[in-house]
């Protein structure tokens, strides 16, 4: 079942590569949070009860539901258009992500380690190559910031393998996740509206060299 | 023999069942069933006519097209029935029987000399071009998954046991659908009913052709979906079935998918057509992913 | 003794922020450098001594945490001078200390952690607290420095739980159940190879955000920039300080295992190519807080190299870092004046400073000799040892590559400082200039020298921490 | 104030009032004028009078509610004039004309394209037979020809584009396959029913705006004020009219996008509107509802009640539709960023309307020359800036919600029939009028000229397609061949309003 959901997941990063609309960036960052829900709830049922929970509350109320509002929100309130605006041609992006699953997979494929979950290692390498290409290739600041979402739910899936043995990583991911996306969307909403004029919410690239 | 019989009957209403479904689900009444059957059949009546710029290949194109389709169905299995034509490796000779046909179509569009046409062929050429490999991959996957190479061979051995399986199973209906919907020209990617030439892929190659042919092309489409249906459906079906359980599968299968297509055309709008190329490239993406699903189950890797 | 620090130090953080009136305030900061001077010490007398299961005072530790003493309070003193001449508001000053309180807090606790998952809390609180002063000038350059910061540091933050996460694997596999530096270090030996390698790219690459080095090194550049400049004088050591003892203890658990000649390759080639970036972008830079602040990544890819190529270069890369962290400061703090002089930190809007202000053109002299490495300044001596350990580990080509780059930098820097001390502004009124009171540049001459007197005649008591400091690696 | 003329909308002036310059005069005044983007020229025209050629300049100025008028007399031989257009490019499409219908000649003018090759045009060897079009010489890039027989039922007009690839560089568009001559058959009818009735033909969709352009304007010439009741059923005629094409708008381009719900939702909506017409006079586009000096169908209490229902009905299956529309991931990809027209290139050429409102540019005439109930209604326009096809959509829906409130509004005070109705006077001598209304589609400006005995002598139609087909070529663009429909569809210019 837990192979099922992260293929599934997989699935979204590609879909992420079509996608060209915000709303689109946000429905997938949600089901990711869905998934995750399942994948944890399978996965780490045999640790302590309070922990569990929190990690549950974490992904269904945190990456499911407030997250994706908050975006919605920035997105409203900063009236920032709705396109992604890829800097490469979405085609092009749908060919790199898949690159990136395929080498994720063969990486994985030349570790000899039993201990290893590996698809869980595929699906966490690619989520995070795919975030991190995210970020460089999408020309919105609140792109970036879905990038980074797509990175922690990849380092989500990642501590999922170690979760068993190690749930105190789980909780300190847990931590990571919500202090800096509240961290990076909280400026957001506070202040970006305030200072910036609309134009400039898009693009931060006056300071350099 | 069945498969083929179904296949016919199947495609005398499905068109219209997407129709139907779409004025339903507009709140109009909408035409009855059979009216694109009765226009075809009219069509028929009619004698064609040819422009004096085009050459013997405009008026022979579309019957090799229908002919590819009808070759095509030939191989299609129904559960434990094999198709009238079945030997190893048969999938392959199906795409390029297809592929056969379309490269008429294409080269009559642009044998016409006009430049909508020539337009057209361009984007039907390129779609194709980038669902081919989606369904190679995943006809491979099955074959490597089940260690045959026709398609009878691969459905009647092919068993959802563990999870993983119907993980597959389900991808893969949902890819042959979208390469369905991709080479029947249907939304998202190419819209039927639009009457405008510069947005049209399939309707504007044929956008010559006239009477006879031009219902040779139009009953070759509702076919070809009743074959893709068909194809669908084989997933479904175990060759431990016996007739009368599998024929109303079928029915059944053909039945969801027009409606189906009928409620994605309802309620969205087609693609850019910029967008159209990374949207079919993602089915070689997930075809590649079932591909890898294949080497899970049958502990390639670990 | 951590307990009633971190308590003592959050209560005063949060009176400071809600706190409004000047005299209080001073009295306050006053409070936490007296609280921070006693934590010190009392630290520096109960060497080794866990102390709330998570803190262990070490020879590292003590000697970065002296530094973060001496540096807070010209630190302190400056943001002052800086809060009365920029009139803040209350609200905004409050904001402005509070932050600096944490940051040092949160500092000063990372030094001490003896848990690679502690650290690594504390180091994302420092990096809360920093984009708080950085965003302190509330305009929109400012807001695109502190989003640039938090975001490239979120993603480092990340590569570091990443490589906790990879290095988890490999310590199961070795019978380890904790991450506790010295758990680990215990555990090296049996250790999955392919994990510590993976591990080690993560943390590593994720802690040059805050070291300053290739590839993260840009966030901090922003930071300095845009940051008032006392806060830059901590973002320039104290901060790029943390950053290096992240790498520095995953590199002594490293030391433990068969891969430390990979290890210190990447950690070689991370140096020379920060030296290099730190170079091209001295030749060409347009504002004279950005060079300072390219300078520092030009001094981390020298500490890298020198604690890559072992031997005596492990001595001389901390020796360096101390030296540095002291002369760093000096300049951002000259750099306050600057500012309020011309109002603007473009080096084509500069000159003559001479002119407007002796004693601070004095100390611009003075830091341009020390921070490029000029005898009589300590840095001499540090870079020299590790320019010596480059030759003895036989990395000859390197060491030529860094010495054709440093000249680049002194000749890059030397220009621009001179340009400022003694050419005409362009554009420039002099009819309002601001008079800077000689007084506002002691701590500059106070640090200067003391670089210079620790460089050259290094108290024994120094010596001694930091080879205990380095006593873990391998000989 | 002396080489001007400042008049209000629907105001008669004496020919003789309007300054005439000479010509240089005459080109840097109205030049300068339209330096500021609230003054766009609204009309510009010529005419024969005694073997010279009278110009006269109609500028609105939006921000005072004038126009500035002023005239110049050129001699129609070899000489070459500089042009307008070199200065500012909105006036391209009347030097065309003037270009084309009295020959002159300029001498800076970028490209005197035919616009509608008149019947009675100066250069009779100038037919679209042997029309050049622009070209590119390339080997990669590929002509595609559309029109002007179309394949949907639209109007005839002839687009040749550009293409490289999928990517258009280039759209000429050569319109004048609708030519009539309605301007010449104002004069030559000389019943004002006749004249009427013709201008209920200038644009078939456009029927209330043209009408009632022209009744103003020749009830100004009569020095006629029209009663209360039949201003109010003007206005309320003009609403109606946007909210029903402006439905059957959004159909269309949801019909263009393959958005069959929007397509079918939206076409059904447009119905009772247009039938509501019928019922009130008989005519679904509203002909034979407004008459100059009086009105043949009162707008009644009952009338209003059936309108009310209508409007609910229309208004809660509307808004249900919009919510749908516009949250639809698969339309706005469409409509968004396709088919940009910015700001800049909408001042630049001119642009009314929808079109200009967009792009963010103010033009309503509603808002800033204000005749009939809006006076009263104190409109605001509504603007948006992207100038792309969802701009476009996202006015149409706004203001269709404008409307309607409008309405709304107007519908609790109804104005009594007057019984006893002035009778209509003849048209004055030797005077100007100029009359502006904003239709649906934006700005339509008629101008009429009488001779001494009060005989129409010269009768200038401008509908806002003139204006708006060049932002078309524009906005197509850099997009792709197949978003053409859309964005044509987004503008609905008019074919036989801007032929006439």
């Amino acid at each position: 079942m837990t192979n099922i959901l992260l293929i599934i997941f997989t699935i979204s990063l590609i879909y992420l590569g079509v996608a060209n609309r915000l709303k689109s960036y946000i429905a997938v960052i949600s089901f990711q949070g869905i998934i995750l829900f399942g994948v944890a709830f399978i996965e780490l049922i045999e640790i302590n009860w309070l922990n569990l929970v929190l990690i549950l509350l974490e992904t269904i109320v945190f990456k499911t539901i407030v997250i994706p509002y908050f975006l919605n929100y920035i997105i409203k309130k900063n009236k920032i258009t709705r396109e992604a605006e890829p800097f490469l041609p979405d085609f092009l992006s749908v060919v790199i992500i898949t690159v990136i699953i395929l080498g994720s997979f063969l990486l994985s494929n030349t570790i000899n380690d039993p201990k290893l979950k590996k698809i869980f290692f595929v699906v966490a390498l690619s989520a995070l190559f795919t975030g991190l290409y995210i970020i460089v290739s999408r020309r919105k600041i609140i792109t970036h910031v879905m990038g980074f979402l797509v990175i922690e739910n990849g380092v989500f899936v990642l501590s999922m393998a170690v979760g068993n043995e190690m749930p105190m990583l789980v909780n300190i991911g847990i931590l990571l996740d919500i202090f800096a996306s509240v961290f990076l969307l909280g400026i957001f909403v506070n202040k970006i509206g305030d200072v910036l004029k609309e134009g400039d919410v898009e693009h931060l690239s006056k300071l350099k060299d | 023999m069945l498969s083929l019989l179904l296949i016919i009957i199947a495609s005398l209403f499905f068109t219209g069942i997407i129709i139907r479904t779409k004025s339903i689900l507009s709140g109009r009444k909408g035409p009855g069933i059979f009216q694109p059957l009765k226009d075809i059949w009219r069509l028929f009546k009619k004698g064609a006519v040819y422009s004096n710029t085009s050459s013997f290949v405009f008026q022979i194109a579309p019957s090799i097209y229908f002919a590819s389709i009808l070759m095509a169905i030939l191989m299609i299995p129904l559960g434990g029935h094999q198709g009238i034509i079945s030997f190893k490796g048969d999938f392959i000779f199906f795409a390029y029987v297809l592929a056969l046909g379309k490269f008429f179509m294409i080269v009559s569009a642009l044998d016409t000399g006009s430049s909508f046409s020539g337009m057209g062929a361009s984007r039907e050429a390129l779609y194709s071009l980038l669902a081919e490999p989606a369904f190679f991959i995943l006809m491979s996957s099955f074959a490597l998954l089940t260690g045959y190479t026709s398609f009878h061979e691969i459905f009647s051995t092919l068993h959802f046991g563990t999870y993983i399986s119907y993980a597959i199973g389900a991808l893969a209906a949902f890819v042959l659908v979208i390469i369905a919907l991709i080479e029947n020209s249907r939304m998202p990617i190419d819209d039927p009913k639009t009457h405008l030439e510069l947005t049209m892929v399939h309707e504007v190659m044929i956008l010559d052709n006239s009477g006879f042919d031009l219902g040779l092309i139009l009953y070759g489409t509702n076919l070809k979906f009743a074959m893709y249906g068909g194809l669908i459906a084989n997933f479904f079906l175990t060759p431990s079935y016996e007739w009368y359980f599998s024929i109303p599968i079928f029915i059944g299968v053909q039945l969801l998918f027009a409606v189906i297509v009928g409620i994605l055309e309802s309620f969205m709008a087609r693609f850019r057509m910029n967008h159209n190329p990374q949207y079919i490239f993602m089915l070689t993406s997930i075809s590649l992913l079932i591909f890898l699903g294949v080497l899970l189950v049958l502990g390639k890797i670990a | 003794m951590i307990g009633y620090y971190l308590t003592s130090a959050f209560i005063i953080s949060i009176l400071l922020f809600f706190n409004k009136n000047l005299k209080v305030n001073y009295l306050l900061t006053i409070l936490f450098m007296i609280l921070q001077w006693g934590f010190t010490i009392y630290e520096y007398n109960h060497k080794n001594i866990t102390d709330l299961v998570y803190f262990t005072p070490d020879s590292l530790a003590i000697i970065f945490l002296v530094i973060l003493s001496i540096v807070c309070i010209p630190a302190f003193y400056h943001s002052h001078i800086f809060c009365n001449s920029t009139k803040e508001i209350p609200y905004n000053r409050g904001i402005y200390f509070a932050a600096m309180v944490i940051l040092l807090t949160s500092l000063s606790a990372a030094y001490l952690s003896n848990h690679i998952a502690i650290t690594w809390i504390f180091v994302e609180l420092t990096t809360l607290s920093s984009s708080a002063l950085i965003y302190h000038r509330r305009n929109s350059l400012s807001l695109e420095g502190t989003w640039k910061y938090i975001f490239v540091c979120s993603i480092s933050i990340t590569l570091v739980f990443i490589g906790i996460l990879f290095l988890s694997l490999a310590v199961q596999q070795s019978g380890g159940t904790d991450l506790f530096y010295k758990g680990l270090f215990s555990k090296a030996a049996g250790m999955n190879v392919f994990w510590v390698k993976l591990a080690f790219l993560f943390i590593f690459t994720g802690y040059t955000s805050k070291a300053g080095l290739v590839p993260m090194y840009t966030a901090g550049i922003d930071a300095k920039d845009k940051a008032p400049s006392p806060a830059a004088a901590l973002f320039g050591s104290v901060l790029m300080n943390i950053g290096f003892i992240g790498i520095f203890r995953f590199y002594e658990i490293i030391s433990a295992t068969s891969i430390l000649a990979w290890a210190n390759n990447i950690m070689l080639i991370t140096g020379v190519l920060s030296v290099f970036v730190a170079t091209v972008y001295m030749l060409h830079v347009k504002n004279l807080k950005r060079m300072f602040a390219y300078s520092s990544v030009e001094h981390m890819g020298l500490i890298m190299i020198g604690l890559a190529s072992g031997g005596i270069g492990r001595y001389a890369a901390i020796l360096h870092l101390i030296l540095h962290s002291l002369a760093k400061p000096a300049l951002f703090f000259q750099m306050g004046q600057v500012s309020r002089i011309y109002n603007s930190k473009m080096i084509y809007e500069l000159g003559d400073y001479f002119k407007y202000n002796l004693t601070g053109a004095l100390v611009l002299l003075y830091a341009f000799f020390i921070v490029t490495a000029m005898p009589p300044s300590g840095m001499f001596v540090s870079e020299f040892l590790i320019f010596r350990s480059l030759f003895e580990s036989g990395n000859f080509y390197v060491l030529v590559i860094i010495l054709i780059l440093l000249t680049m930098i002194i000749w890059a820097f030397g220009k621009n400082i001179f340009k400022m001390l003694f050419i005409k502004p362009v554009g420039f009124n002099d009819l309002n200039v601001e008079k800077i009171s000689p007084v506002e540049s002691i701590s500059q001459f106070v640090l200067l020298t003391m670089v210079i007197y620790i460089g050259l005649n290094p108290p024994h008591e120094l010596v001694l921490l930091i080879n205990s400091a380095i006593s873990n690696l391998p000989h | 104030m002396d080489n001007y003329l400042v008049i209000n909308n629907n105001q008669t002036v004496l020919l003789k009032d309007i300054p005439v310059l000479n010509y240089e005069d005459f080109l840097s005044l109205n030049t300068s004028f339209i330096d500021e983007s609230t003054r766009h020229c609204v009309n510009y025209f010529a005419y024969k009078l005694h073997n010279k050629l009278k110009l006269i300049c109609c500028i609105a100025d939006d921000s005072n509610s004038t126009i500035l008028l002023s005239s110049s007399e050129i001699n129609v031989d070899e000489t070459e004039y500089p042009s307008f257009t070199a200065k500012h490019l909105s006036f391209h499409i009347f030097e065309r004309e003037i270009h084309e219908n009295f020959g002159i000649k300029y001498s800076d003018h970028p490209w005197l394209k035919p616009v509608r090759f008149a019947y009675d045009r100066h250069d009779k060897n100038s037919t679209i037979d042997n029309y050049s079009f622009y070209q590119i010489d390339s080997e990669e890039l590929h002509e595609v020809g559309v029109g002007p027989i179309h394949a949907g039922v639209i109007e005839p007009g002839h687009f040749r584009f550009i293409c490289n690839g999928e990517q258009i560089l280039h759209l000429e568009i050569q319109l004048g396959f609708q030519h009539r001559g309605i301007e010449q058959l104002f004069l030559n009818k000389t019943k004002l029913l006749q004249r009427t009735t013709l201008s209920e033909s200038i644009a078939g969709d456009t029927v209330v705006g043209h009408t009632s352009t022209f009744v103003k304007l020749w009830e100004s010439l009569c020095n006629y004020k029209a009663d209360e009741d039949i201003q109010f059923a003007r206005t309320l005629a003009l609403e109606l009219e946007r909210i029903a094409i402006h439905t059957g708008d959004l159909s269309a381009i949801s019909t263009d996008i393959a958005y069959q719900l929007g397509s079918s939702v939206f076409g059904r909506l447009r119905t009772p509107l247009i039938n509501f017409f019928q019922i009130w006079c008989g005519n679904r586009l509203a002909k034979g509802l407004i008459r100059a000096g009086h009105s043949h169908f009162y707008f009644t209490k009952e009338l209003a009640a059936q309108l009310e229902n209508t409007l609910n009905a229309y208004e809660k299956d509307y808004s249900e539709m919009w919510n749908v529309f516009k949250e639809l991931p698969s339309v706005l990809a469409r409509l968004e960023k396709t088919g940009v027209v910015n700001l800049e290139q909408a001042t630049a050429i001119g642009t009314v309307g929808m079109v200009a409102k967009a792009s963010g540019l103010n033009r309503d005439i509603r808002a800033s020359h204000p005749d009939n109930n809006y006076v009263d209604l104190k409109h605001e326009p509504i603007t948006k800036r992207h100038g792309d096809v969802y701009s476009r959509t996202q006015i149409r829906n706004n203001e269709i919600e404008q409307s309607i409130e409008y309405i709304r509004k107007m519908l609790q005070n109804i104005p009594e029939e007057t019984k006893e109705r002035a009778p209509l006077s003849l048209p004055a001598p030797n005077s100007f009028c100029l009359s502006l209304t904003e239709g649906w589609r934006g700005e339509i400006c008629h101008c009429a000229i009488t001779d001494e005995k009060g005989d129409l002598m010269v009768y200038k139609i401008k509908d806002p397609s003139v204006h708006n087909w060049l932002a078309l070529a524009l906005a197509v663009r850099n997009n792709e061949i197949s978003d053409f429909p859309v964005c044509n569809k987004s503008f609905n210019l008019s074919y036989c309003g801007h032929d006439i």
